[in-house]
């Protein structure tokens, strides 16, 4: 099983290979999304404390 | 108006409302009883139409508990709401119906009052002679005493009112006023929010600020 | 044990302990992942029939898996929060939402693509992909209901409502299609599922299927705590959060 | 203390919604002209080759009638959630989901029903055989309702927003996707003179199960809206 004939997968390289790239996409788009919502959100908050804060 | 001398008792205990996470108002307690009025006061967007929803059993408070004779509002459901009746902002009527039909309607929905008929109840708001109109082509004052008409032809011991004195002429005020007294009298109760200063006799009254 | 609901009910310590979990859950996801795949793209055999095409299947199937599991915890979380007032399970079942939507997707685009070398076709009216192409609608669904209703506590209970009404409808719509598959299908039925299971075929896939379930509870928790964040942001534990970030 | 009786209450709303519909009935035609519309442009995008046309006439037409039950479900509760009408069944004496399910059969009876009336002229339209057509009736009896209930809760899910058309047909034409594929093929079933019994028994298994659900769903979907 050559790395040769690994990425070959007996000439159905196209379909096999694209559907794991699409499905790394989405796995990954799952992870990052929680993670960059999180960090707007703290912005957000932080700004708007800072503002009270200037306030008070 | 029920007249029928039984007590009941509506009590809030630690009410909170949480409205597009803003606190309206938070650890509200209070006691109502038979023969007394609830008057809510507070400015604009303190929460008075909130907290008459949470009466209604319309939405479930973010804290606390409201409950009638001792149990739980949202435990008891309909058998709570026929000791009810609630004219809102809006006032419920369907223009297409004629007044009649509106309180027939109103009257089929809830625990009738068999002594008082649809025509005494346009009579007491001087509507009668309206009654086949369509609501449509009535006043605005005028759709507005309708609404307050179906609170007599239901067997309502708390009355939940959201500004009932909007669009009303002095006339308009004064009979209504004489109706809310007459239950009050005869052992009903009132939960109302207004800005108009409500002359309701002797009455009990417990005044609840909510922008404080 | 109830203690150990009734603290997990607070948000605060939600947002404490789910956050202890992740880590540990995201390791063992990758590493279950990584084992499933060496396993299912290297030892196993290719297939008689499908060649080595059939490897799409270590991702498809699970993920067809994953996209009806969601639907069901989205639904059942979702009852929870309207029967019990639970604010975390509506956090929960809000949160799995977009996730469930994703493996459908995922289920979706990687079936037709394994479709294409079988039958030259990239979609086919298969039962099993029309059925999922209908969940995707009703994930869809509970997503747009969710983001139109302002106030987000009653847009989370808008949406248990839709998510409990569609799971009671999910097997009905599996069965009509099912059924109307067979009408319109006719002689060509091809068993869409996978080859003969040879046991290096099938121990890959079952390790996947466990690998997408960590990962579903992971993120999930991941987003359940940025949702927790969000709703209690006025609370004073998430303002020190703040001020010490 | 009387209890308040549940069908006079269920009887009253009832008659309520048909006056109001008699007093705007020229809007009830509005599904049908709908309907025919639909059925129409069909044959004008297919083309008008009669074999082909009676082919997919019961897909056609299901579709149709589909398309305009659910366009009609707006006005379920619209009027009543402007004026206010809606609150007071929320806090009235019976219990909301009877009120609801007698709003529904005032939908149906207004909208659904008379679906049927205009069917039999687009079975003729698109050469659907006489069998076919009385088939086609049957379902359509059997099928508005569930169209009717299941819409309900979709409505109710989106009375209280202001652009709620547009995600209620999300929501609601994938649960009409089973009545859609047991109809459409009963019809076409009938015309090929197979037998139609499973069809139908389906059909009714599902008007049941909707009838008794929906209004459940509807009732607690219509309380949150309103909360």
């Amino acid at each position: 099983m050559t790395l040769q004939e690994f990425f070959h997968m007996g000439g159905y390289a196209v379909y096999v290979w694209s559907s794991y790239a699409i499905a790394l996409v989405v796995l990954v788009a799952n992870v990052v999304a929680p993670i960059l919502q999180r960090r707007k959100l703290f912005v957000q908050l932080a700004r708007r404390q800072r503002r009270e804060r200037r306030e008070s | 108006m029920t007249g029928t001398g039984a007590i009941f008792c509506l009590e809030a205990s630690g009410l909170g409302c949480v409205r597009d996470d803003r606190s309206l108002f938070e650890d509200l307690s209070f006691r109502l009883s038979s023969g007394q009025v609830l008057l809510l006061e507070g400015r604009n967007g303190s929460g008075k139409t909130s907290l008459l929803r949470l009466l209604c059993g319309m939405r479930q408070p973010d804290a606390g508990e409201i409950r009638w004779d001792g149990e739980d509002i949202f435990g008891l459901g309909p058998d709570y709401h026929t000791h009810i009746a609630y004219v809102g902002h809006k006032d419920g009527v369907k223009h297409d119906l004629t007044a009649f039909e509106n309180l027939k309607l109103a009257r089929g929905l809830a625990a009738p009052n068999l002594d008082t008929s649809i025509e005494d109840a346009l009579r007491q708001v001087e509507l009668w002679g309206f009654d086949d109109v369509a609501a449509r082509n009535l006043s605005a004052g005028q759709q507005r005493r309708l609404a307050l008409a179906r609170l007599l032809v239901t067997r309502a011991n708390l009355w939940i009112l959201d500004e009932p004195f909007t669009s009303l002429d002095s006339r308009g005020i004064a009979i209504v006023e004489t109706l809310f007294s007459n239950h009050v009298a005869h052992g009903g109760m009132l939960a109302v929010t207004s800005h108009h200063q409500v002359q309701l006799g002797d009455a009990e009254t417990i005044r609840i600020d909510l922008s404080s | 044990m109830l203690r150990f609901f009734h603290q997990l009910g607070s948000p605060k310590h939600f947002y404490r302990i789910a956050g202890r979990w992740i880590p540990w859950l995201a390791a063992a996801c990758a590493a279950l992942m990584l084992i499933g795949l060496y396993q299912g793209m290297v030892v196993a055999p290719p297939d008689y029939q499908q060649g080595d095409s059939y490897r799409i299947m270590f991702i498809h199937v699970p993920s067809a898996w994953m996209s009806l599991f969601i639907y069901i915890v989205m639904a059942v979380a979702g009852a929870i929060g309207l029967i019990w007032h639970m604010k975390l399970a509506e956090v929960i079942a809000i949160s799995s939402a977009p996730i469930g939507a994703s493996f459908t997707f995922l289920a979706l685009v990687t079936g037709s693509i394994w479709g294409k070398p079988m039958w030259g076709a990239w979609w086919v009216w298969d039962a099993r992909l029309t059925s999922e192409l209908i969940l995707l609608f009703l994930y869809l669904g509970v997503m747009a209901l969710y983001s139109a209703v302002e106030d987000k506590r009653t847009a989370a209970r808008a949406t248990a409502i839709l998510a409990i009404v569609g799971v009671v409808n999910i097997p009905i719509i599996h069965y009509s299609v099912e059924w109307w598959n067979t009408l319109h299908q006719g002689p060509t039925v091809t068993k869409f599922g996978a080859p003969s299971i040879d046991l290096r075929m099938l121990i890959p896939l079952l390790v996947m299927a466990v690998a997408f379930k960590l990962f579903y509870a992971t993120v999930v928790l991941m987003r359940a705590r940025v949702e927790v964040l969000q709703r209690e942001r006025n609370a004073q534990w998430v303002r020190e959060l703040v001020d010490i970030s | 203390m009387n209890t308040p009786s549940l069908s006079r209450a269920f009887a009253l709303l009832l008659w309520r919604d048909l006056l109001l519909a008699y007093r705007r009935r020229t809007e009830m035609i509005n599904p049908l002209l709908f309907f025919v519309l639909v059925t129409t442009l069909f044959p004008l995008g297919i083309g008008a080759d009669p074999a082909l046309l009676r082919q997919v006439a019961p897909g056609i037409i299901w579709v149709a009638a589909l398309l305009a039950a659910m366009l009609s479900l707006d006005s379920v509760f619209r009027s009543d959630f402007e004026d206010g009408s809606l609150e007071q069944f929320l806090i009235s004496a019976q219990p909301l989901s009877i009120l609801v399910l007698a709003k529904v059969v005032a939908h149906w009876l207004i909208t659904g029903l008379p679906l049927l009336i205009v069917a039999p002229l687009l079975g003729l339209l698109l050469d659907l055989p006489a069998a076919s057509i009385s088939t086609l009736l049957v379902t359509l009896a059997l099928g508005t309702p569930v169209l009717s209930m299941i819409g309900a809760i979709g409505v109710a899910l989106t009375v209280g927003l202001h652009r709620g058309g547009v995600i209620l047909s999300l929501l609601v034409l994938p649960l009409y996707i089973p009545v859609l594929i047991f109809a459409a093929n009963a019809v076409e079933s009938a015309g090929a003179g197979l037998p139609i019994v499973a069809h139908l028994s389906l059909l009714t298994a599902l008007l049941v199960l909707s009838t008794s659900l929906s209004p459940l769903a509807t009732a607690a979907a219509l309380k949150i809206s309103l909360s």
